[in-house]
């Protein structure tokens, strides 16, 4: 596995409630002003990730939808508001940029985009990457890297909470 | 009264003038070749280049209903939902018009914009009345129940069905936009397989299509020998099940007995066939508006503002955009 | 002259309204989205100075670079109000508001984009008028301190939290712009003749040339 | 901390309304008599900052030396907010507010009273900074020239006709006092525990002493 | 509801309640001994000093009704006429404590007020009524017709009487304040003497007693050896007789058998006298009120705001001071 | 005479109509700004000159009422705005500072004072000062002295006007 500076964790074997035990758990710890970015082929689990994610910041997972046409939803939480992107649909960064994403990201909001490939350039080093792939139809690999100082703590926690998963560091 | 909208919430800039509840223009920027007034080079109409379109459009909505700026009474914009930042355009031009001419100015409901829309197509249509608004971006069973009184019915939990048509598409190896690629290819296929239709507990009217792509990604896996047009057709079937067995069963869950077809999705005919074959068996009656008022426009904007405007309903200058705006009374 | 003049590039919303010899002007300062105050702000301050916009001579619109949804409320605002009478505009460089009333020879005027990166503009100063040496750019820290940056030119910033990346050089944080700073601007500008079409009026996007240079060389695409 | 703050001393009526982080400047310049814009304005910039005076640490008030008339409606004003809730007034000398934002090492700011006397108040300077040296005064050009004023001095005026009487001494024009301005005196001097009660506030009177002065000497009366 | 008053045209300072047309407190800067809030020292009350007196009243009359400022629910001051500055004391106060605490704001007419003063008095008085407004500011005929409807049918032209009263004083060596001087050497004197009754066509209300002064002064320089208290007296006659034969004529004419007389001057016992006299001839009612509220109080300001505001007429805060209002409708 | 660098005009022999034709005629040339001050003795014509001064500024003479007690009126005349002091009831110099008659002089503002005396200090140069006297009951003696400029054009006029006067330079 790469070694880097960031943190960086592998999660294979994962099945849809697992998915979203740990959606829900990072969820949990998220404070304002976060960056997650899920990347992964069509239908490897991004949107049903952060409906779970949503869920851990009180809103309701049924309000939380594919943004692939609307390109930003946003989703009022009990304490964040959880902007929820979908960059499918653009085709160069110019467009990313006219979003304003970094602009509307304030103290009190979360910032989560499924591929987010053209956003890469813009984020610095601040930010949870969460790569999903298919192992096979209901099963997930996921893998974590960010130098957000929680998801060390996080990881741990969440391996309590689950039996199926290897940690690599 | 005359009636000057602006819709600026995502992909589109569109703006229309309705007189009294009459349509005199409207023009949108993904339709529409702007000669520029100065110089007379055409800028490019891009997506979402709200602030470069506008002004370009108000010039040519006023033009085609041979109308100057200040024969306009009130000034409307969409103030939601969408992104937020194309939606503050449309509105802070308004605004801006607003005062610069001591008109009044209205802040309109995108989805309730959609409902409207049929009155463009269906100008004596009554209510109550329901909806399918079935596009990329909107998958919603909505009930009209009166000028001021909407409910959604039932929504989609995760993607829309326009969405789904179009990454299947992408998985089958099928052009863009899907939806025509897909129920093209169904016509030479044959729904064989049978995918889920997700969500279909009785009495629920909520949409599930997410779990389609994993399904048809892993049956293509296993099943290589599949022929994609069979796979389209039943992709199709599932879809189509799902949108039209719900949205029967609220029609008669909330009594109504007329069903407005909207949104991308309703241009697909193996739906339109369904459509009507139940119709005739439940005694329904169902419209299929023109294309051009199902995807987004300011001319349902304006027919929204206008029936809010004859009411004396304004809305006051700090209304800002709510990228949220859920289906509330107007 | 009646002129009326808005900047809406940061989170201090500047309006300026002139009837002849009655001024007003109004700061709001993180008071609350620009999409919210903007318009009530803009209609009060004609009804206090008694003057309708078909009279104004011109409207002066801060350009940015700056917060684009803020930009974006304030252009269109701008464009509303004076489509309807054709009325001239007065597009000026956002970042000019912070290099006013300094007492120096040389400056650069700072503001953050984005993390890592900042929005800049040089000048040189005839007397206490600062006069800006070249168009604004946008580049990474990084950049800027290898380069771009000279051991003469002073950094003005907006507030400590956006100079403490630039240790070691000789700052200072800028007077707050007030609406009489943007009147020096925009009536300096209206004697030169400087006046666009509100057609023309739209904000320095800076960011997208860097983004379209780092996007092409990773991706071999030309835009 | 949450404040209002004004200054209607000279025809340039200054509003500052702060709520936590939340600023409103308002700068209203000849737009028309404090009697009518004073009161309106105050309430606009509560309700822009969604406050009420009831929750106020304290209410700044400019004291002059300046217009009376001027002076009597924005203390007046003051003593009708503050009275029902007991609000500490922090008073302070409004030609404080011309000496801000100049880089001298010590000046004179001069104000016209009447014909042939000027209000003057002296400041040294600790960095920018200016610091009074005195209590402000009034007296007719000349005794000013022959010995109150030195040559070391700068000489702020407010405009050019006021600064036509004191040729060849180093003299500017003052920067247009803003919002900003008030902020950082009544702050400087709610933290430094300032405070008075409102019924303590009441204006500059200085042309009172000389005027008297003056009395007596013509009619041997004593006051 | 509880209407708090300021007035501060001119010399006095006053601050008045009034509960639903009820007086529950009128103190008056001229009137009473204010101990400051903190040391106990006693502030020097002097004619004008609005500024310094405001607030010590307003503890005053609030203490004298058991009340909290909090306890009011309208906030009213004089608007005009008189002195700009003064005026703008209480004005900008009332302002003040309706910005405070949210209350509403009411001005006020100040010759409107002397109108209303005569209900302090006379709480039964039923309109339509005369009043003779004569002290050292005022010299008027005014007819209140209805409580929104007042005219002024007659004023002076240049000298008010009471002003006349004290400068004829001052021209017979008499102290000050003049009135009752003059009264009182008139009564050991006749009037023996005529002097020119101005302006006394017929169905002509104004006055003029400029004259008298001229008059006077060159009478005593051609009759050295006339005895003071007959001029005195023969002066006194030519006031009191140009006041009431206008006054009566103009109840004639108006066809008002009430009349109200108002101000210093009516303290005048001779005049007292001869109003009497001629209402028993002409069968009309008179009324002299109690002198503390024929001078300047805020009692008067208070009755009038309580007319407007249970009627829900209340003024914008841009109200500005008037110095020249002159008597309108209110 | 007193010789001084102002102008001084001696008028004697003045009945009540030339008097008011006199402040007629100063009226026509007031601007906006100038002050008057007059002063004489008790019934010596002092407000009946301010009613005829205010008629050429086409105001209602009769409006024009003594302003001993309210010691400040203020009159709108179609130009120009006329305020009539009265200082007879002030006993210092400090309570003339209070009513800030200089602060409201403005522009579109004539300011004649009577009983001018406590106003003397805080006047410049610019002031036309107006004395009247008794000749006898009905005729007064005026003095005019002042530095504005159009005082020896309007005197001239004035002769040309009346016949009963004699200039003294
Ligand atoms: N282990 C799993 N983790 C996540 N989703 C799973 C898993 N197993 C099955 N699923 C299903 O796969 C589907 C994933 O769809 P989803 O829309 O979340 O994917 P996506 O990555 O957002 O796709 P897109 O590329 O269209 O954005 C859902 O229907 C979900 O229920
Ligand atoms: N030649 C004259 N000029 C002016 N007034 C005259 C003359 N002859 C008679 N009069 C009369 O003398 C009276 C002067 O009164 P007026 O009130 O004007 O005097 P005043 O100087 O203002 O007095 P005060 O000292 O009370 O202010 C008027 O009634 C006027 O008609
Ligand atoms: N014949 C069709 N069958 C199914 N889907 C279709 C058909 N035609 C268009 N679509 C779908 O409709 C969507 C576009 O609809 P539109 O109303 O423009 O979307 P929106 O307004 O939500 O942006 C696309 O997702 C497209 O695949
Ligand atoms: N007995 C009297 N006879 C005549 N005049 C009187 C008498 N008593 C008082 N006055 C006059 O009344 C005037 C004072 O009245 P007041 O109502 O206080 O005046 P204002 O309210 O106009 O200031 C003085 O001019 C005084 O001379
Ligand atoms: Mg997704
Ligand atoms: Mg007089
Ligand atoms: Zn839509
Ligand atoms: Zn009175």
């Amino acid at each position: 596995m790469e070694r880097s500076d960031k943190t960086f964790y592998e999660l294979g074997g994962m099945n849809e409630k697992a998915v979203r035990h740990l959606a829900f758990e990072i969820a949990k710890r998220l404070e304002g002003g976060e960056i997650l970015l899920l990347k992964g082929d069509l239908g490897t689990g991004k949107t049903t990730f952060v409906k779970a994610l949503a869920e851990g910041l009180r809103i309701d997972p049924d309000d939380v939808r594919s943004p692939t046409f609307t390109i930003v939803n946003t989703y009022v939480g009990r304490n964040l508001t959880l902007l929820h992107a979908d960059l499918y649909r653009l085709s160069d960064p110019s467009e990313v940029l006219e979003l304003d994403l970094l602009g509307l990201l304030g103290p009190e909001t979360v910032l989560a985009v499924e591929w987010p490939e053209l956003l890469a350039g813009f984020i610095g080093k601040n930010a949870l990457k969460i790569e999903l792939e298919y192992e096979d139809e209901k099963t997930r690999r996921l893998k974590l890297s960010g130098s957000y100082k929680w998801i060390e703590r996080m990881v741990k926690d969440f391996f309590k909470k689950e039996r199926q998963t290897k940690e690599v560091k | 009264m005359r009636v000057l909208a602006i819709e600026s919430s995502c992909d589109e800039t569109a703006v229309a003038i309705v007189e009294d509840g009459k349509l005199l223009s409207s023009v949108l920027s993904s339709q529409v070749n702007i000669h520029r007034k100065y110089g007379g080079v055409v800028p490019e109409i891009a997506a979402r280049k709200h602030l470069e379109n506008i002004l370009f459009l108000l010039d040519e909505a006023l033009d085609r209903a041979s109308l100057k700026i200040d024969d306009i009474d009130v000034f409307a914009a969409t103030q939601g939902p969408g992104l937020v930042g194309s939606l503050l355009v449309g509105l802070s031009l308004a605004k801006g018009l607003s005062i610069s001419l001591n008109k009044p100015f209205v802040a309109v409901n995108h989805l309730i914009g959609h409902i409207y829309a049929n009155f463009l197509s269906f100008p004596d249509l009554e209510y109550p009345f329901l909806v399918l608004l079935v596009s990329g971006g909107h998958t919603e069973i909505l009930l009209a129940e009166d000028w001021n009184n909407f409910k959604r019915i039932g929504k989609t939990r995760d993607d829309a069905a326009g969405e789904a048509f179009d990454k299947v598409a992408r998985l089958l190896g099928l052009g863009y936009p899907g939806g025509p690629e897909v129920e093209l290819a169904a016509r030479n296929g044959n729904p064989i397989y049978r995918f889920p239709r997700a969500l279909n507990e009785k009495g629920n009217f909520d949409f599930s299509f997410s779990g389609l792509k994993t399904s048809v990604l892993y049956f293509l896996k296993n099943n290589p020998e599949a022929r994609i047009e069979d796979v389209a057709a039943a992709f199709q079937e599932a879809v189509i099940d799902s949108l039209l067995t719900k949205t029967f069963a609220a029609a008669k869950t909330y009594g109504i007995n007329k069903i407005v077809f909207a949104g991308g999705v309703a241009a697909n005919t193996r739906l339109r066939e369904r459509a009507n074959e139940i119709a005739k068996e439940k005694d329904i009656n169902i419209y299929f508006p023109p294309i051009e008022f199902c995807t987004d426009n300011a001319a349902m904007i304006a027919m929204v503002a206008y029936e809010k405007a004859k009411r004396g309903i304004f809305s006051p200058i700090d209304t800002n955009a709510i990228p949220y705006l859920s289906i509330v009374s107007l | 002259m009646k002129y009326l003049s808005i900047d809406s590039s940061s989170r201090r919303l500047l309006l300026l309204g002139v009837n002849e010899d009655k001024t007003m002007g109004v700061t709001l300062h993180n008071v609350g989205r620009h999409g919210t105050y903007l318009a009530p702000a803009v209609k009060d301050l004609l009804e206090y100075l008694q003057m309708s916009v078909k009279e104004l001579d011109f409207i002066g619109c801060g350009i940015g670079p700056g917060s684009l949804t803020g930009l974006r409320v304030g252009i269109s605002t701008v464009k509303g109000l004076a489509y309807p009478f054709d009325i001239p505009v007065i597009s000026f460089c956002s970042l000019d508001l912070l290099a006013y009333n300094n007492y120096l020879s040389s400056a650069v005027v700072m503001r953050r984009g984005r993390e890592g990166y900042y929005y800049w503009r040089k000048y040189r100063f005839e007397g206490y008028k600062p006069v800006p040496v070249e168009e604004p750019g946008f580049d990474s820290v990084d950049k800027l301190k290898s380069g771009i940056l000279t051991k003469n030119e002073v950094l003005i910033f907006e507030n400590e939290q956006e100079k403490e990346q630039f240790e070691g050089y000789d700052s200072l944080i800028a007077l707050p712009p007030s609406p009489e700073i943007m009147k020096q601007i925009i009536v300096k500008a209206f004697e030169a003749g400087e006046t666009i079409d509100v057609r023309e009026l739209k904000p320095y996007y800076l960011q997208k040339s860097v983004a379209e240079l780092n996007w092409e060389r990773k991706h071999g695409k030309s835009t």
